[in-house]
């Protein structure tokens, strides 16, 4: 019989972090011998662009399709199409809030966040202003990560102040700009946070440029360049989500789903702070890209 | 008599120029008053003055008697004012009946049209003026000639009670210079004022009541039209006599043939046309209008593709496929729509001058020499006497025949064995006229070929060695040049049409 | 109408073309030419893919074009004028905000909401109007800055939220529903493509049919002469910035209501995308020319490229290079066939 | 014709000037006024908050307006000739991939590498300008479609990954090194700034003294006119297009050297950003006219800006309305000082 076809719309394609979610989902249709077609809109804001492309998607009449849904509510009709024609969504990244998805593959971006609060506070010792370089002010992810950091600083760690959330749309010449800039307009600066690779690498760049030092930096995400930010030292550490995880479990929860396996509520695929001490763990290895 | 218009003390001031040093003027009912002065002198600025688009530094303005203060076209109509401008303003986009009534156009609820109104009126105005003009024709495929009609059409659909016409004649041929006359003469019975400017002297003495003559911005004297001959009325214009020289046909049988064309054909618009050109000789091309003179030479140029045919200069087969081939064979060619194909008008005198020449201004490294090139350029302005502040000012900004005189000097510049010249005398000045021909027989005693076109036939007859007669894209035959050849022989093969051919936008 | 005629390049006086051509080109030729491409397009991805073919991938594809085309009209109405419009794609969103302020937060009936976008979308097209205009500021930058104003605005007033459209039953019907299929039940056809097309009649009209139209085109043609004709050149460019800005205003409610939602962030880059169906559709940057029809084409020959490319699966990477090189070629194409014309 | 006209003064047959205002006009005049703008905001800013105006901050400011300055003084060239250049920025992008690929893929010496990159951007150029100048595209369509093609390529070749030179010891000193800086070490300008001025002052020695930049002008005053003069247009606009590619190729080697690495998916949406630096400085869209120091000065203004903003850490979304506003009113500033001019 013909091959299993299973798309994934994501809700980005170029950046870092999307590619290692699409190189888990090839693994995992190489293992499973599907076929797997991987597309996301140029930017988190285009919500639109990404319902085309689900139908687009759909009048190939898949047999099952991995969602990462910009905005859920805007995809339910469709998503509502694609249940009547029998054909199983797995959402993946950030959920789907509809009954639909037969299961969602995904970490917590807050708890995620928060754990680089908690770091962050660990470094500069509970108190002192740190700032936050965010990839996006609209998108869920953006929005998670964001206020999973400032919350986790309220309500924890009284003595730290944000003073400045910036956003660099994750683009890195953008994410250093705006770095230097909240550099420039807060001498004594503790401690910074990006939100994504582009914001990381951004910060790391003020600070080479600006020769900026004893500021701490925690990043998110991995990335060549951050994990050697990391290993020389600039960067204090970064949180990593399981990228290539939440692509290969969507890949495989959807091909169960075609089969009409049982599947959790939810798929954890977890997330991981990560440092010079770890970073070459195999563990953490594995979850890392470059 | 009652004025319409009395205008006295008035200033205008331009970056550089004093363009108007207390001029005064006045227009009766139903006369002709014709404003004549050289290039520059000063007549479409006054003239702009009164009809509201430049606002005057000083001097006052009666209409009918009453002091006017127009503020800006609208205020202009409304006054009665309208005004036929020197360069073409018409919206190229826009069908003919769509530009005579803009702004005015029938109307119907919630500002829809009424099309068939307009181009019905259309019609009827055209048909006062017994032009041939579909009004539904775009009017950038028109000709310069039909354009202009359309100026006047447009004119006279105001229904003014002043009506100004800037060189309206300047793109016209004979044949519609009569109809227009016509026009103006009817126009005078109903009593309306026309100003009249243009650099045709025949024309004064034809429809003229009254000469006002400007020089320099300043206003030199009135005159009777009648009991005024043209000579002195020039010599008022240029401030001395302007003697002109007859012509003489040299004998340049025995000259080297230096362009040689044969059997060119594109559509109907070129139908085998073959002639040749012998060095020293100035070929004359006479014809009615649209008889496809500019399109022989655009097609000899290489500015339209050809369908057919042979070009040879001086004995060598070349093929044109470009202006670039052409100048590169020692071709050069004149257009007469300078605002289009002529002039960079917002770069300055300088650069459009050398435009056609960089390549003598240039080291090895493309680097542009400005100081010779500034001497080239001062040294054109004042043998052509182009009036311009300085030879940076932006052509724009000159005056319609001064600019004609930068065209002149970039093809004077590039001297080319063989020039075409097309309408090279459209809206010059009598006296610069004389010195353009005596340019003109210089560059041939210096061997080169001239090419001639022009629609006024006593230029051609002036300088022709030989003319060429076109009529609907054939050559119907080539005259011999001096007094041997009368107007008339050139009307009859001018008019040699042949059936079952009609020109660009007539029904 | 002379509206039709195509320029090769912009800022290029035409240069002498036999009367024949100059006839063959106007009427409806320009339009057949890209309409061709279009054609070409279609039945080139239906031979490749079966899945194509659809009558739900043609409404997909229609649905995907009708927010573009939209915003794609209101951008012809502007450049017709000489002028340019790349606030279209926020002033959308923006407008899209404003109904959900009306409708969700102030819990307006429809109607307003509808006509708050629209008055929304005609008083940003008015301001854009007046810098252009009366503060003669230059189209690109008073549109640049009205865009990014507009951007700021939209999160500034709907809070960075999304802001939904549950508690307005209907909202979603506004482009989701389909009145003709209730008539048609074969046709399924969503309002919102009903709407492109009412708009594009609607605009056709006034650029073909009325004063404000035949301004439009006159002022892209030459201003000055316009002027010269003692017209109120500046009332009427006005009025057409209005005009274009409540169409926007209309692409607003259309994206609101196939989302349910208004997305503040939306709307950056969409301005691109909308002229450049305009100049595939063969209107002319340099103004006086163009038609509402060749701008729906190129909007659909967007629409399809994007879509077939995505059904046959190309790798997004592929996309691209594919949509730039066909874009491309069809306007090549289309300069061909004039020129044999 | 439109192109004779500044847009920033549109349709006035020569209001009254001054002899002296007219001659500065057409020098330093225009470049001049911007330039004001310029000083109100830095005065301004730093009245604002005592942390702008330190040195490091002008350099970053400085730094910041590099690489679009350069993108910036390339839009400049195309549209001094009437086009239009949308594709600067995905060119950037995909010079400093081709980079990548010389210097870390293949591993060849650095002088190679900025070989490749320019070479690259200047081939693409000379593409951009055979589909203009050769087959009549207009500009908008040909470098919408190289904006696209040059997109998908990065993509596909650096495989959607970054590449890294950190086998390439040096690289990143093009643009953060400081030659300045070890000769005057209180004024550590960065490499980076260095080339931009460098490339400034090459364009307008072009611009104004060599005769590609005379018909760079002359075609976009009146091509056909320039045609008619026996000029070989189509080989100088492409000669323009192909030396504005060559100059994004820096560019590409300025981003790359800055993020020590080619991100495949950078460039979307910088061109819209040169465009405007290029208006605000003063050039005209229309063609015929523009300086390079006017663009220079537009680029600062926007930089300026946006880091202003963030120092004073107003927050995002009122950021743009104000960069909005403010591009606006700069543009307002020039017109009213060049009436009263
Ligand atoms: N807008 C302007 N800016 C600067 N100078 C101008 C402007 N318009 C006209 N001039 C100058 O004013 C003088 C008179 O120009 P005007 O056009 O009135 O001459 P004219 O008598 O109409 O000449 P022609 O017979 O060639 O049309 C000229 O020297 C011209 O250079
Ligand atoms: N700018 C133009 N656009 C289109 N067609 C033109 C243009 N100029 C001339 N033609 C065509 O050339 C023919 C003659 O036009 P032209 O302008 O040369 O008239 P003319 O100069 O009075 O006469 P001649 O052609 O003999 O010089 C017309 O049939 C017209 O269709
Ligand atoms: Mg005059
Ligand atoms: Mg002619």
């Amino acid at each position: 019989q013909e091959e299993i076809y299973i798309p994934l719309i994501s809700k980005g394609f170029q950046h870092q972090f999307w590619q290692a979610v699409k190189s888990g989902a090839d693994q995992a249709a190489a293992e499973f011998g599907v076929r797997v077609t991987f597309e996301g809109p140029d930017s988190e804001t285009m919500v639109d662009r990404q319902i085309d492309m689900l139908a687009a998607t759909l009048a190939n009449k898949p047999d099952a399709v991995g969602f990462a849904a910009l905005d859920s509510q805007a995809a339910i009709p469709l998503l509502r199409k694609a249940a009547e024609a029998g054909i199983p969504v797995v959402a993946f990244d950030s959920g789907v809030e509809s009954d639909i998805p037969v299961t969602t593959a995904t970490t917590d971006n807050v708890a995620a966040a928060a754990l680089a609060a908690d770091k962050m506070a660990e470094f500069i010792g509970g108190k002192g202003k740190v700032a936050v370089v965010a990839h996006d002010q609209t998108s869920r992810t953006g929005i998670d990560r964001r206020d999973g950091f400032l919350n986790r600083m309220a309500e924890a760690y009284p003595d730290i102040e944000v003073v400045s959330v910036q956003y660099g749309q994750g683009d890195q010449l953008q994410s250093t700009e705006v770095a230097k800039a909240i550099l420039t307009a807060n001498p004594g600066l503790a401690g910074m946070f990006g939100t994504n690779e582009g914001s990381a690498i951004g910060i790391v760049n003020a600070v080479r440029e600006m020769s900026a030092t004893d500021l701490v930096i925690i990043g998110y995400d991995s990335g060549k360049a951050q994990t050697n930010a990391i290993r020389e030292g600039v960067m204090a550490g970064a949180i990593t989500q399981n990228p290539v995880g939440i692509g290969y479990e969507t890949v495989k929860a959807a091909l169960s789903a075609y089969r009409g396996e049982a599947l959790p509520e939810v798929i954890d695929t977890g997330f991981y702070y990560y440092d010079a001490s770890n970073i070459d763990e195999a563990k953490i290895a594995a979850v890392l890209y470059d | 008599m009652t004025l319409l218009v009395k205008m006295h003390g008035i200033e205008k001031w331009f970056p550089g120029v004093h363009s108007l040093k207390s001029v005064q003027f006045d227009l009766a009912v139903g006369e002709v008053h014709a404003l004549m002065g050289e290039n520059g002198a000063g007549k479409s600025t006054l003239m702009k003055v009164l009809s509201g688009i430049y606002k005057r530094d000083g001097g006052e303005v009666w209409i009918r008697g009453e002091l006017a203060e127009p503020a800006g076209p609208r205020e202009a109509q409304d006054l009665g004012i309208g005004i036929i401008h020197q360069e073409l303003s018409l919206m190229n986009d826009l069908t003919v009946a769509q530009n005579v009534f803009i702004g005015r156009e029938p109307r119907g609820l919630f500002g829809r049209l009424d099309e068939r109104a307009l181009n019905q009126q259309t019609a009827e105005i055209f048909a006062t003026m017994n032009l041939k003009l579909d009004p539904k024709a775009i009017v950038g495929t028109l000709t310069i000639a039909k354009q202009q009609m359309i100026e006047i059409a447009k004119a006279l659909s105001f229904r003014s009670r002043v009506l100004i016409m800037d060189e309206p004649t300047a793109a016209l041929n004979d044949a519609e210079i009569a109809e227009l006359f016509g026009i103006i003469r009817q126009l005078k019975a109903e009593g309306v004022g026309i100003i009249y400017i243009s650099h045709k002297m025949d024309e004064i003495k034809r429809i003229a009541d009254r000469v006002t003559v400007m020089r320099d911005g300043e206003y030199v004297d009135t005159v009777q039209a009648s009991e005024t001959p043209l000579s002195r009325i020039i010599s008022m214009m240029v401030g001395r006599e302007v003697r002109e020289s007859p012509l003489q046909v040299p004998d340049t049988s025995g000259n080297e043939v230096a362009l040689d064309v044969r059997q060119l054909n594109r559509g109907t618009e070129i139908r085998d046309v073959s002639f040749s050109v012998r060095k020293g000789e100035i070929l004359g091309f006479a014809g009615l209008m649209g008889a496809g003179r500019t399109e022989v030479a655009r097609a000899i140029f290489g500015a339209d593709p050809l369908e057919s045919g042979e070009i040879r200069v001086h004995g060598k087969v070349r093929s044109i496929k470009s202006p670039n081939d052409a100048v590169a064979a020692g071709i050069g060619y004149l257009s007469e729509d300078r605002k289009h194909f002529g002039l960079a008008t917002g770069m300055d005198v300088r650069a459009n001058i050398s435009l056609a020449s960089l390549d003598t201004f240039t080291n090895g490294a493309g680097v542009l020499d400005e100081k010779v090139m500034k001497d080239v350029a001062v040294g054109y302005i004042s043998q052509l006497g182009i009036r311009t502040p300085s030879d940076r000012q932006e052509v724009r900004f000159l005056s319609g025949g001064n600019q004609q005189k930068v065209v002149i000097a970039k093809w004077l510049l590039r001297d080319c064995d063989i020039l075409i010249f097309d309408e090279p005398t459209r809206g010059i000045d009598i006296g610069a006229k004389s010195e353009i021909y005596k340019l003109l027989e210089e560059l041939a005693g210096q061997g080169r070929a001239i090419i001639v076109i022009s629609s006024e036939l006593p230029e051609v007859m002036r300088l022709s060695h030989r003319i060429g007669v076109m009529c609907e894209g054939r050559l119907t035959g080539i005259l011999p040049g001096g007094a041997g050849t009368t107007q008339e022989d050139i009307m009859q093969l001018a008019t040699q049409r042949d059936a079952g051919v009609s020109l660009a936008g007539e029904k | 109408m002379s509206a039709v005629i195509p320029t090769l390049a912009p800022s290029t006086p035409g240069k002498p073309k036999s009367p024949l051509s100059r006839l063959i080109e106007m009427g409806t030729h320009q339009r057949l030419l890209a309409f061709a491409s279009l054609i070409v397009l279609l039945i080139g991805f239906s031979l490749v893919s079966p899945n194509f073919m659809q009558t739900s991938n043609m409404i997909a594809i229609l649905q995907a074009t009708s927010v573009n085309g939209v915003l794609a009209i209101a951008a012809t109405l502007v450049i017709i004028t000489g002028g340019i419009d790349l606030s279209v794609g926020t002033l959308m969103t923006f407008t899209a905000v404003m109904a959900g302020v009306v409708l969700t937060y102030a819990g307006m009936p429809l109607p307003l909401g509808v006509a708050a976008a629209i008055a929304t979308g005609a008083l940003c097209g008015l301001c854009s109007g007046t810098f252009v205009a009366k503060m003669k500021i230059p189209p690109f930058i008073a549109t640049l800055g009205m865009m990014l104003i507009l951007k700021g605005l939209s999160l500034v007033i709907s809070g960075t939220r999304p802001i939904y459209f549950n508690d307005t039953p209907g909202f979603d019907l506004i482009s989701r529903g389909s009145l003709i299929g209730e008539i048609i039940p074969a046709l399924p056809i969503p309002n919102g493509v009903l709407i492109l097309f009412l708009v594009a009649a609607a605009a056709s009209y006034i650029l073909g049919r009325t004063v404000l139209g035949r301004y439009a085109f006159a002022l892209g043609s030459n201003e000055e002469a316009v002027r010269l004709s003692g017209v109120n050149t500046d009332g009427w460019k006005m009025a057409i910035y209005a005009l274009a800005g409540g169409i926007c205003g209309i692409g607003g409610l259309l994206i609101a209501s196939r989302l349910n939602s208004a997305q503040p962030a939306l709307g950056l880059g969409y301005e691109l995308e909308a002229i450049a169906a305009v100049v595939i559709g063969g209107t002319s940057l340099s103004g006086g020319r163009g038609t509402i029809l060749g701008t729906l084409i190129g909007a659909l020959i967007m629409a399809v490229l994007t879509n077939g490319l995505r059904v046959l699966s190309v790798a997004q990477e592929w996309q691209t290079v594919v949509t730039g090189a066909i874009i491309i070629l069809a306007v090549y194409a289309d300069m061909m066939r004039r020129k044999k014309a």
